[in-house]
């Protein structure tokens, strides 16, 4: 299957102060149709902005994107603002999201008419009560006419997907679109997410740091682990969180406390060499993450840049020298974390 | 300028009658009497001060207020909790024009209540309405003395200038004229000067502003050298040495002067906000949707300016009455009566600002700049109430 | 971990707190009650606007004046036993009690340090106002730094923007301990931290907590940090505690069904492909809260007697209180999703 | 095992390490934030002078030809005699093309020359600039320290103490003196006061001080300079104070909202320490820099209040200087405000980096 979206080779660099900041370095990411793939990272690895130039608001500063196996450059003005419209975001803060000024009937009703995806205006009525329905705002009549400030902030994550959906994506971005709703509300926001995927057979790129959701939401799919601008492993999500390959996956994994007392109590920490993240304007050279990795290995981790290939002894793909050399596997069995501890305590 | 020429007329306070009947029939229809009656009187007034054009989106707003009260009991099916399975979503145009018109009502009663809530704000608000009716129908209502009458003098009086009597209210000038019909008369000009001043400095600046901040780069850069430049350049000086170079037969070409020397300031605030509102996650779901860079000014950013814009404006209003006030004072522009501000200049370049009797004809242009200003103050404190959906719904 | 269950340090007794709104009384916090013994770490768990907050804020009575802070008393117990009622304290005694003996990390790590000042003078400023010499201060609060691992000298002399969000966490958690209080409130510490970082400040916790036996009220909405630091958990919903026991038995054997649906709703890393619930609805309006139970809305277990009659906090058997009507079939079906889980 | 691709790591930017040349220190400067704000305000200086000289010229009416008119008719003088004695007497040729005045003017002005008054003879503007600056600054200069600081003192506690009597007092007078123009609020004490009430007597004060009293630094001199000055002051502190203590209240509400105040009070500071050091200095940052930038239009005075009192300052002289179209000392006047603003501007940014160590850290990465 040719892949919906394509990124060939991208990197994307912002100007602060007059220095450059490397945000994305040579991301290579292909995105299958009906897909769901995670991006999950600490804040300033670039998985928002990987999100934004998926969603087509931002361009890349090298490298390319393909949407449907053709470069968007290649295509007419009307295709590409065709194709680009098919690509949606969801923000992660739902009280910015949408426009204060208008009522929740406007804000389906500007993209219907602008494109006009309904006929008259009791077409367009109809076409929101249908898409506040899908999104399990009901009665819609209760919400049409109120504003952005009268409603929950998990109503509001709704109101922005059903938004997304007026012009018929293919593929949505969410990024971080839970994080800010309420721990109840999130997992109805993600089945809901799950369903609308099913039913319309949507691609759905879910930005995230929280690996826990990241595993629950992208259990059929993939998950992408960046660090300091770079994919550093990807694969199927059950490889990734039962096996990770990459010295900081599984520092991630170790650190993420357990919603289970006993689970959580015995899990195994994984000291890193440093504490500090590198800044993205004085990247170490070499792998970025070599000067925290417990595996670092001097004269190779701190001069060569990893590509991201198979490892022996791994399903999916990762980004570090000594993996792939075979030279830490033994060592992570042997020292490293208990991912999967018996709980001492039971039902006593 | 346009349409506050025609000062109040009795043909004006006809068709405004006429006009009336629209609202007050509404009103009967939906039994609503009292907003009907209202409305019937609200047409008839502003079709009295404005004539038939001006008076017109009166009328408009009129009806739809009391169209909103007729649907606060009526059944909208838009705003039942039915299902989606429920409803009919076709509806004849004239069900539709009623509901856009019931729904800008609502807006405007929404407004009101949030305008009365601020009882800063709604003194300001009436004390601007005083001077609107003030000069508006106040000259129609009082005769212009123009000419002077020596045969006041008082005898044995050195001078013309009174104090208030029972006669003339607010006493006589140093010409013997009644001070009260030059107040009457004497402050339309300066009014409408001021906030031609006013609208035009912020035109400049809302759309220079808008440009700098969503075009960005060189246009940007320029606007804002221009912008500095300006704002480098003290105003009232400068203004002082305009007003001399600049032949001012004409206010209109005062109020341009003014707004060419005072937009960089509003500009660069509206610069700023536009360059936040850009980066705001609904202007970003706007490009994504595609829906086009002239909806994300006028519906995404625009609206979220407006009580900022609003405010300002009525900053600048104030100031450019205080220039244009200050250069009469200085005998900068030419003179021409009836105006508040010629008032003080004769007062004080006749002598007679030290003369106890004089208090009348000194202190009342004194007082009305004064208190025409704070009502601007005061007003201006509950626009951002009125303009903002979440402060109006008054959570 | 363990702690003195025979000496409470602080005693909460029906402690309600109510908003003046426009729109009428908002009750945040009704009729709360707990004990916090010497030692002990208890977490508070709930959602946004369940009153965690305005609870911990009344604690240090540090609520706006549009707040109205009722209670039978907020009883503290100092380290010679003496017994006082915080509630009743002037504001010079309070301003005395704050600190020396309850001190507070925030939520906003950045926010919580004035910009201008350098964070040496945060800690002269702190001391000084509680009869410390600055020679005495800085020589605590470079030990502390020590065992929070930050490079102490460079930090002392820092100004807080030159510090990254996890050195300013462990700052504020260095500068809470430095009077030796023995009750450390901690309001979503690592809530707006990255993974690694709240990783790091967790164990700096654990650790200080082993050597300095302070006792701890934490707050958060996340289960997993409750679950990993907690010795007791106490839910709240609606501004009350619903539940309220050790942490393992209020983590699998949940006694109220808004604990329970909670952990359904909680995601787990290492459970492998699992089916977790939603909870329907959204939390109630704290102005005019529905009858009965305040949860029975959104319960899987309501019966009619949950939407009249409000459930009372009753107590079983290991310290554990609960108030649901349907504690048996919660508690039931608490127990076959663990039986499931270690299957 | 799978073959391993790597690619080479990316060379580090290399440090520069050419030889210094006169290119490159200018370069440096350049970077420096301080010098080049500074070298961008003496172009601003420069754009607005240039704009201003050619805007005067402009003006209609020019004092030669006022002069030359009165020389004809009252001493029967030819057109040409007449020329000549009025180019002599005014140091002013205004034949001379308007550009070789421009560079005449520019030249003069790298000199520290600002030329000689054209109406009075033999007069140089920087001798008038200097006579009559210190009164300016004297009587604007300390309204704004008495209204600055009164306005930051009492903003402060109506913010903390919201909603106090106090605070409901003050927020409305405020509100009200704050609406009502300078010389209207002057027009009014004037009137009100001094001729209903005869309270003073306007006359008795008009100028800068007694001209019966010798110049010295006498108690009798400097009590009388305080005197003159006392009523222009009042107005300037009352038309300013108003704006002050409106902003500091709400910078104050603003502050207090913040975590770190709460923290404050939590680590049982006392109320003084948090007045001053937590809620105080944050609140008064975003109003040091109003301050600063009012600082620069401190000099040009108020052209209307001092030609009312007669208060012999730059303004008032200003507007002499435009009625008299004496182009070289109006010229001369707009010089010094305008650098008066652009410094001050730059002393704004100078205070707010001093202020706040945020500002500061931000400028030396700028650097």
């Amino acid at each position: 299957m040719t892949p919906i979206v394509e990124l060939r080779g991208v990197h994307r660099e912002f100007i602060k102060d007059r220095e450059r900041v490397p945000v994305l370095q040579d991301i290579n990411l292909e995105i299958e149709p009906d897909e769901v793939i995670c991006l999950v990272g600490e804040s300033g690895c670039g998985k928002t902005t990987t999100g934004k130039i998926i969603a087509g608001l931002l361009n890349p500063s090298s490298g390319e994107m393909l949407v449907d196996g053709r470069s968007l450059a290649s295509r007419s003005g009307k295709e590409e603002k065709l194709l680009r419209r098919q690509l949606q975001i969801v923000h992660q803060d739902p009280f910015a999201s949408l426009n204060p000024a208008h009522t929740i009937g406007d804000i389906l009703s500007f993209p219907l008419r602008r494109h006009r995806m309904v006929k008259g205006s009791g077409g367009l009525q109809r076409r929101i009560w249908e898409l506040l329905t899908m999104v399990d705002l009901t009665p819609p009549g209760d919400i049409v006419n109120k504003y952005p400030h009268q409603l929950s902030g998990g109503q509001r994550q709704r109101v922005s997907i059903a938004r997304a959906l007026t012009v018929q994506p293919r593929l949505i971005v969410a990024d971080e679109a839970v994080s800010m709703v309420d721990v109840s509300i999130r997992i109805s926001l993600l089945k809901m997410l799950q369903n609308l995927r099913r039913e319309l057979g949507l691609t759905i790129v879910f930005i995230t740091h929280d690996l826990a959701l990241a595993k629950y939401f992208a259990w059929e799919g993939r998950i992408a682990v960046m660090y300091l601008g770079r994919i550093v492993e990807i694969g199927r999500t059950p490889d990734v969180i039962a096996n990770p390959a990459h010295p900081y996956t599984r520092a991630l994994l170790a650190a993420v406390p357990e919603a289970d007392p006993e689970l959580t109590r015995h899990k195994q920490a994984m000291r890193l060499r440093s504490d500090d993240i590198p800044k993205l304007t004085a990247l170490p050279p070499g792998c970025a993450f070599h000067p925290r990795c417990p595996f670092y290995v001097p004269g190779t981790c701190d001069v060569n840049v990893p590509a991201l290939t198979d490892a022996p002894g791994f399903a999916q793909e990762v980004a570090c020298i000594p993996v792939q050399q075979g030279q830490a596997a033994q060592q992570i069995v042997e020292d490293d974390v208990d991912l999967n501890p018996v709980p001492a305590h039971g039902l006593d | 300028m346009i349409g506050f020429e025609t000062v109040a007329s009795p043909v004006g306070l006809v068709i405004g009658l006429i006009c009336g009947i629209v609202p007050l029939a509404a009103g009967i229809h939906y039994r609503r009497l009292r907003a009907g009656i209202g409305g019937f009187l609200a047409c008839t007034l502003s079709g009295f001060a404005c004539g038939f054009l001006g008076g017109l989106p009166m009328i408009a707003l009129t009806y739809a207020v009391v169209l909103s009260y007729a649907y606060v009991n009526r059944e909208d099916p838009f705003t039942s909790r039915a299902a989606l399975s429920e409803v009919t979503f076709e509806v004849t145009r004239a069900e539709q024009f009623q509901r856009t018109m019931a729904n800008l009502g609502k807006s405007l009663r929404a407004s009101w209540k949030a305008l009365v809530r601020n009882k800063a704000g709604f003194l300001g608000f009436l004390g601007l309405a005083f001077f609107a009716a003030l000069t508006i129908f106040g000259p129609s209502l009082i005769e212009y003395e123009g000419q002077a009458h020596i045969e006041r003098r008082e005898p044995g009086a050195r001078a013309l200038v009174a104090a208030p009597s029972v006669e003339h209210p607010l006493g006589l000038d140093w010409k013997g004229r009644d001070v009260l019909s030059h107040m009457v008369h004497g402050g339309q000009r300066l009014i409408i000067t001021s906030v031609e001043a006013g609208v035009i400095a912020t035109l400049i600046a809302v759309t220079l502003g808008s440009a700098a901040g969503l075009l960005g780069g060189v246009v940007d850069q320029i606007l804002s050298t221009i912008a500095n430049f300006i704002l480098t350049i003290p105003a009232f000086p400068l203004l002082l040495v305009l007003a001399a170079v600049v032949d001012f037969d004409s206010d209109f070409m005062l109020a341009v002067l003014f707004a060419v020397l005072n937009w960089p300031t509003l500009m660069r605030a509206v610069r700023a906000q536009v360059l936040s509102l850009r980066e705001r996650d609904y202007v970003e779901a706007a490009v994504a949707l595609d829906l086009g860079l002239w909806h994300i000014i006028s519906r995404e950013v625009f609206p979220n300016m407006v009580s900022y814009i609003a405010i300002n404006l009525i900053f600048t209003v104030r100031i450019a009455m205080y220039s244009i006030v200050g250069l009469v004072f200085l005998g900068l522009v030419p003179l021409r009566e009836p105006d508040w501000a010629v008032m003080i200049f004769t007062g004080r370049q006749q002598g007679v600002l030290f003369l106890p009797q004089a208090a009348g004809m000194l202190l009342s242009p004194i007082v009305a700049i004064a208190l025409f200003q704070l009502s601007l103050v005061l007003f201006s404190r509950s626009l951002e109430e009125i303009f903002n959906p979440r402060l109006r719904s008054g959570l | 971990m363990t702690y003195d269950r025979s000496h409470v340090v602080l005693s909460v007794r029906d402690l309600s707190v109510n908003y003046l709104a426009r729109r009428g009384r908002v009750r945040a916090v009704s009729n709360v009650s707990f004990d916090l013994h010497a030692g002990e770490t208890l977490a508070l768990i709930g959602e946004s606007g369940c009153g965690k907050s305005t609870l911990n804020l009344a604690l240090i009575r540090q609520l706006p004046n549009t707040a109205v802070t009722e209670g039978a008393g907020i009883l503290y117990t100092y380290r010679d036993g003496r017994q006082v009622d915080v509630l009743k304290f002037s504001d010079r005694a309070m301003r005395r009690f704050l600190w020396s003996e309850c001190a507070m990390v925030f939520q906003g790590a950045l926010n919580s340090l004035n910009p201008v000042l350098r964070v040496s003078d945060m800690v002269y400023d702190t001391a000084s106002a509680h009869g410390i010499g600055r020679d005495e201060a800085r020589r605590r609060v470079l030990k502390l730094f020590e065992q929070v691992r930050l490079d102490a000298a460079r930090v002392f002399k820092s100004y807080p923007h030159e510090l990254s969000g996890g050195m300013r966490q462990r700052v504020l958690l260095a500068l809470s301990l430095l009077l030796r209080p023995q009750v450390v409130i901690m309001d979503e510490p690592t809530t707006a931290v990255d993974i690694l970082t709240q990783r790091s400040i967790l164990d700096v916790l654990k650790e200080l907590r082993a050597e300095l036996n302070f006792s701890v009220i934490f707050i958060s909405h996340d289960l997993a940090v409750a679950a990993e630091i907690a010795d007791t958990v106490a839910t709240m919903y609606a501004g009350e505690i619903v539940e309220i026991g050790p942490v393992n038995d209020v983590f699998y054997k949940s006694r109220h069904a808004y604990t329970l649906s909670l952990l359904n709703a909680a995601p787990r890393l290492s459970v492998g492909r699992e089916e977790l619930m939603s909870i329907p609805g959204s939390p109630p309006d704290l102005i005019e809260p529905p009858p009965g139970c305040k949860f029975h809305e959104r319960c899987a277990f309501a019966t009619d007697v949950c939407r009249t009659v409000p459930p009372p906090l009753v107590e079983y058997e290991g310290g554990r209180l609960a108030a649901c009507h349907e504690t048996e079939r919660v508690l039931e079906n608490a127990l076959e999703t663990r039986k499931a889980a270690l299957a | 095992m799978s073959a391993i691709t790597t690619q080479p790591a990316q060379p580090q930017p290399q440090v520069d390490v050419q030889t210094p040349n006169v290119l490159d220190f200018l370069r440096r400067l350049w970077r420096n934030y301080y010098v080049k704000v500074f070298i961008q305000g003496l172009i601003t200086i420069w754009a607005v002078t240039t704009f201003t000289f050619f805007m005067i010229r402009q003006m209609p009416g020019s004092p030669v030809e006022a002069k030359i008119d009165e020389l004809m008719t009252r001493q029967a003088m030819t057109y040409e005699e007449a020329y000549r004695a009025t180019a002599t007497l005014f140091n002013f040729d205004p034949d001379r093309p308007l550009h070789l005045q421009y560079f005449d003017f520019l030249s003069g002005l790298v000199r520290g020359d600002l030329g000689d008054s054209i109406t009075k003879g033999g007069v140089s503007v920087t001798s008038i600039i200097l006579r009559y600056l210190p009164w300016t600054l004297f009587c604007v200069g300390m309204a704004l320290v008495i209204s600055f600081s009164l306005g930051i003192v009492m903003g402060l506690a109506m913010g903390y103490w919201r909603g106090s009597w106090f605070d409901n007092l003050i927020t409305t007078i405020s509100s009200i003196i704050s609406g009502i123009p300078d010389y209207i609020m002057a027009l009014l004490i004037i009137l009100i006061f001094g001729v209903q009430l005869q309270w003073f007597r306007i006359g008795d004060v008009r100028g800068g001080v007694d001209p019966n009293i010798t110049p010295g630094f006498t108690f009798e001199y400097i009590a009388s300079v305080f005197k003159y000055a006392l009523l222009p002051m009042l107005i300037y502190v009352l038309s300013s104070i108003g704006t002050w203590t409106l902003s500091m209240k709400s910078s104050t509400i603003s502050t207090l909202g913040e975590d770190y105040i709460t923290v404050a009070k939590a680590r049982g500071l006392s109320q003084r320490r948090i007045l001053t050091d937590y809620v105080g200095r944050n609140a008064m940052l975003p109003l040091v820099t109003r301050l600063a930038i009012s600082v620069g239009f401190v000099v040009g005075g108020s052209v209307i209040i001092e030609e009312m009192f007669q208060y012999p300052g730059l303004g008032r002289n200003l507007y002499i200087a435009i009625s008299g179209r004496d182009y070289t000392t109006m010229q001369g006047i707009f010089l010094v405000i305008t650098a008066a603003v652009v410094f001050s501007n730059i002393l704004a940014d100078l205070a707010i980096g001093w202020l706040d160590p945020r500002v500061r850290l931000g400028k030396q990465e700028e650097s």
